[in-house]
């Protein structure tokens, strides 16, 4: 089982999830985050003074799914949060070695 | 004739009492502009510090500091009896406990003043140890000298409802306090540059400028001190339509001004603004016409936004601008009083602006001093870093909500 | 004599300076409610707007408005000397300023209806263009028909406090900019169902709402114009009671049916139904009973759940309510005229409605257009996506808090 | 002679009519105090209440609870004509409406005050059903007791604005829907220990306190029910002076309290100080002395600390603390009286507070049991844990910002 | 050493804390995120118009335990995160390649 | 390809952005976390009743680095976080399988 970890623009996430959901997926978990890439912060003013926005505001979303999901999540993710503007993101995809589901306590894939 | 009297009396008191209800209402005023201002980690402090203050000089000028102004007598002296009243030939026409509620409000508005410019960094039972003495000594002595019949009021300097007795000693006080402080922990860089430091809640500090607004019109329009017949009463529309045109052009002028300048419309120099036009028109709302006043509101609002950018530039850290609306437009207030009356004089302003500054920053400068180098006036810096709602209050101000 | 009607003057001056301050402290009443609706990433400006329109509309009211509508002079005619006052046998009885106070304050007010249904989209300063002409012309034109003395007034057109004139005005030129304007990005979607747009801040706009209570009894009460007498005060009393009636029984009945149409008690109806109560009485607050007054709120206030409803259905996108609240409940107000007073017609009734409708809508349509092709009225899609808080205005509303 | 006579009955109209119009404001005050106070997802269904109940009270009031009181007739009688208030020979000094929207406000101020202490956990058709029936009878029953000549005032009792008749009611009248209701989910653990869960919103909690501090000046102010002569007008000022200090001494004891037991400056404490000060001389704020009404607002800001810590003790669970402000303060209020007025006497304020808390209580108790086995008073596990918001408003307080 | 998350109900953080300390878990590390599985989400009505809340909020925690640890931890989790209802929540195991405590510099199993 | 999550102390985010920009780390992704470790949590009062306050507010940064600059990342992750005392934070790494660019589809090292 793989955990694909997307980092998105924050408005693109309702087409992630229908997109994903068509896909088959049945679970994801949703983080405000703020990030920093190629797409660099900007330099406001308050009261005559610069501040750097280093950050900007993102949404990182989790997905567990069964080894042969991964690709087309992947590909699926890839799609839907596509802008082709600086800042579209990334995905990051790690092994996991456990998943359980807590209320019936089922392991592995049935539990993804 | 003597029932006349007597509901004259009766409506001139009633005026009062309304107007200070207005002028009292500028305390959470001044808790909401300086609660939006800050930062979240110093919210409950500033709360706190502004609902103390309130009390403290209630108590201290009840005490003293009302005596020290007016001779009102410790504690009050006895309320004017109808015979009193009626033999006074119409001298007597207001209840004097309506003097005492009007006036303190006043003293409380000077000592909010303070609370904005000091925040973010500084010892709260310090902060209240300077109320109390700023309340019942500092700002009644330099307050006798003009509204008490002193000096001031002998060398014909003219301050209609205390652009400089109010607002500019309030600023005074906070000069003093800020250059003993110093800034904000990472507000200014070692090159030059400045950090802002956004403040949390920009609704809370609309509410906070529109509500002293709205109060303004009982801190200028009870000023008068009488309504009771046709002249007074149109006296009285006069003060409320200037004050509320120079509040109307300071803001419009501050918009625009940052606009130009920052290349966008920042509300905090909005609002700044009606508050700087609102300051500048206080020293004379009266005898300028409505277009004099436009154009001082309007001054007021531009000079506010130069007066905050310079300081900061200055290192002088001053989180709400406190110091640029009520001092350095308060200053202006008093100059312009020149235009639009024809009993000052160039002497007068200047004497009473001198006397009322140097007094309030010398003595100021003292005080804090002394507390400074006895229980201390600032927070550590892990305290300041954990923010002082942590340290002094305990609560958090939105402990609910993640920053 | 001479005295009583020297102090009598002072009464009716200082009751309109205190109804006129309870009015302009609808502004903050306004800023409130439509901060609390707003997304937060549109709330710095909706404030700024909120701001800088009472500021402009007190300017411009001074400048031209009073002049187009009252004859009351540019700037200002003189104000009423003792003689004046004293030869007029009574017919003038109060302050030519405290008068002019008591008028801005309206315009303001009809400003504000504005700036809610067009936030979230809208160009700060074209938004601000739009409010100069407003405040000088749109809105003192049509006030000149009635209040001024004009043609309404003379077709028996009966208005009390402003339902049409004040409220349905600044919903009509409210109405023309939404349908320029569009909605907002993402509300209705192409199969024609509906994306609610929660606001951001229920306490605000709680808090704006219980102001704007307050404020109309200085709106509805003050709107009596005199208040010297036995039969003159029990008219402004009687004002309140319906004023405050009405409210209660507007918010109850909305409170009630958004219960029973969409199954929980949605507080931003119940607030709305208080306001549409309000705007409900405001044509006249005075000849009606008290039982009258209640179901012409409570009529109000289900009139208010059924528009917002149905100009969604329109998708005509107004976040805070302004068109239902301030234009169907403020025709329902017009008509219910009929029921409550002897003097209205029906043909009075809809001449006026049509004549401040038609004009306001189209000339408010024209200015829009003329804006919209020229400066651009709406912002970009990325624009509106980040807020126009950082677009225009470049402060966070909250800037520590996460969204 | 006649024109003075219709002159002064504007003056006391007007007095009665701007002071009823501060106590309404006191609506938000304590609709902004609460909010503060409960938790984030209990917001929006407080706030709902608070403008539900004050509705709720205005229309029960008008429709019996104001006939119950004094016997004023239901829907009202008629207004006082100019006869007859001319051959009254000054009996008659103020517009009868201007009376009920007086009154009115106070009903409304007792049901706001069960509001806060059941907080976070009632069903809110239950608690609006409970305030229709505080608001039509079981308020206006014990107050014809007092205020409306019943034989509390027979009784010589002594409660000049309400200290017990306003106050304590409301806070019996919560303390046995506390009772039935239990505390909060959560609030106390199994080994006596407390959890405390702060309120959401401190700047809203002060706002809503000054907002209260500042009505309060209508709420006392106006008890005096006549302005129009020097003694009245003396007594009047009288009144705002000695509430003022009550509140500022109230506020400042309660925070060093708070400091010296807890360590640190409680903000909430301090908050509840002010209110407890201005309860506590509600009960006779015109003839102490102001050096008497210091130390009466001072202890109800002592007591107030330790009612709240010793109720948290009992289990006696009041998210906001309405109970001890209005309670234990109110019932100190009735017996300072003994202090300050020559006219009370102990058997006098015994009886008064005994009648009143005996039968607000137990009429309370039926009420709230009956709504308990038949409605249901409060919400299920699941419901108080999601937050009465999403249970019953379906509209969240701060729905973008993360709790 | 294993980076245990689990996803669990927000309501359910201070048992889940309490039990992990009881068998010896020395840190944690808590975000509030927002999920979404096999309990759905649901419709409100703001004004009269649909929303429909999607994700529902949820409390992420992350435990990084030695290897030793992990089965106990796993159990313990379940065990106080259970209500036996829908949305009762995740477990996701990965590896860790290495643990570093800052303050002391220590790294590997004594980090931990 | 690794993912090194530290959790630091907030105030230290500005010097970690810099020193990691200084050696060449491209992106990072940064979450408010509450956090709960050898720093324990303190007791406030609140109207008398006392309340634990059992985690602390800390930030989590995510950065994803080739192989190369790992060793380097930590070390310079370690020195900017560190203030001496305790509750300084914790760095964790795990392994990438695949990291993808959403803008331009690269994957791989050339995506980090
Ligand atoms: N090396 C990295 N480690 C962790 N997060 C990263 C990394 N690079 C990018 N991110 C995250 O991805 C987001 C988008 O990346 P960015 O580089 O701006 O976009 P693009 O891929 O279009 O150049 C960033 O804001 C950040 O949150
Ligand atoms: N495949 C998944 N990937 C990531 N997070 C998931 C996944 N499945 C569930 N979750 C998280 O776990 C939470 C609870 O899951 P849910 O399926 O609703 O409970 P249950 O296991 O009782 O069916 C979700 O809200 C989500 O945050
Ligand atoms: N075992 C762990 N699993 C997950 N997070 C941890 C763990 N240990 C510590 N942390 C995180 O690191 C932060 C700092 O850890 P702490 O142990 O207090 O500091 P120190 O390393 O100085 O002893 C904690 O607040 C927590 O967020």
């Amino acid at each position: 089982m793989k955990l694909i970890t997307a980092v998105i623009k924050p408005f693109k996430l309702d087409d992630l999830r229908e997109a994903l959901q068509e896909i088959g997926v049945q679970g994801m978990t949703v983080t405000e985050v703020r990030g920093f890439g190629r797409q660099k912060g900007h330099t406001e003013l308050y009261r005559g003074a610069e501040y750097v926005v280093d950050f900007l505001p993102k949404t990182k979303v989790e997905i567990a799914v069964d080894d042969s999901l991964m690709d087309l999540a992947i590909e699926t993710i890839s799609q839907a949060a596509k802008t082709d503007k600086v800042g579209d993101g990334k995905i990051f995809v790690t092994t996991l070695d456990e998943v359980v589901r807590i209320r019936t306590g089922e392991t592995g894939a049935s539990a993804v | 004739m003597e029932d006349l009297t007597q509901l004259a009396y009766a409506v001139d008191t009633f005026y009062f009492l309304v107007m200070g209800a207005l002028v009292m209402f500028m305390a959470p005023g001044f808790a909401m502009l300086e609660a939006g201002m800050v930062r979240a980690k110093n919210t409950s402090e500033i709360l706190t510090k502004n609902v103390a203050l309130f009390s403290i000089a209630c108590i201290m000028y009840m005490v003293i500091g009302y005596d020290l102004m007016y001779a009102g007598g410790m504690m009050l002296g006895p309320e004017n009896t109808v015979d009193d009243v009626l033999a006074s030939g119409g001298d007597v026409y207001y209840s004097a406990r309506s003097d005492f509620f009007f006036q303190v409000v006043f003293v409380a508005t000077a000592m909010s003043i303070i609370s904005g410019a000091v925040a973010e960094r500084i010892k709260l039972w310090s902060f209240l140890l300077f109320a109390v003495v700023m309340t019942a000594f500092i700002y009644p002595i330099q307050g006798s000298w003009s509204w008490g019949g002193g000096f001031l009021s002998e060398a014909g300097f003219v301050d209609f409802a205390g652009s400089g007795i109010v607002h500019m000693c309030g600023a005074a006080a906070a000069l003093a306090g800020v250059i003993l402080l110093g800034p904000r922990a990472g507000k200014y860089n070692e090159d030059g540059s400045i950090n802002a430091m956004p403040g949390a809640n920009m609704p809370l500090a609309t509410l906070g400028t529109f509500i002293l607004w709205f109060g303004w019109f009982g801190f200028n329009g009870g000023s008068e001190l009488k309504l009771s017949n046709i002249d007074e009463a149109n006296a009285v529309a006069q003060v409320f339509v200037n004050t509320n045109m120079a509040a109307a052009c300071g803001a419009v002028a501050a918009l625009i001004l940052s606009r130009l300048a920052f290349g966008k419309a920042d509300i905090t120099m909005a609002l700044n603004g009606a508050l700087a036009g609102l300051v500048s028109i206080t020293a004379e709302p009266l005898s300028g016409t409505h277009a004099e006043s436009m154009i001082i509101g309007a001054i007021g609002g531009l000079i506010v936004v130069g007066s905050i950018t310079l300081l900061d530039k200055l290192k002088c850290d001053d989180p709400v601008g406190a110091i640029s609306v009520h001092g350095t437009a308060g200053i202006w207030g008093l100059l312009a009083v020149l235009i639009t009356s024809d009993d000052a004089t160039v002497t007068g302003q200047l004497t009473g602006l001198g006397a009322i500054f140097g007094w309030t920053f010398v003595a100021s400068l003292i005080v804090w001093a002394i507390l400074k180098f006895t229980l201390g006036i600032r927070l550590s810096p892990e305290e300041e870093e954990a923010g002082s709602d942590s340290t002094d209050i305990g609560v958090a101000a939105y402990p609910e909500f993640k920053g």
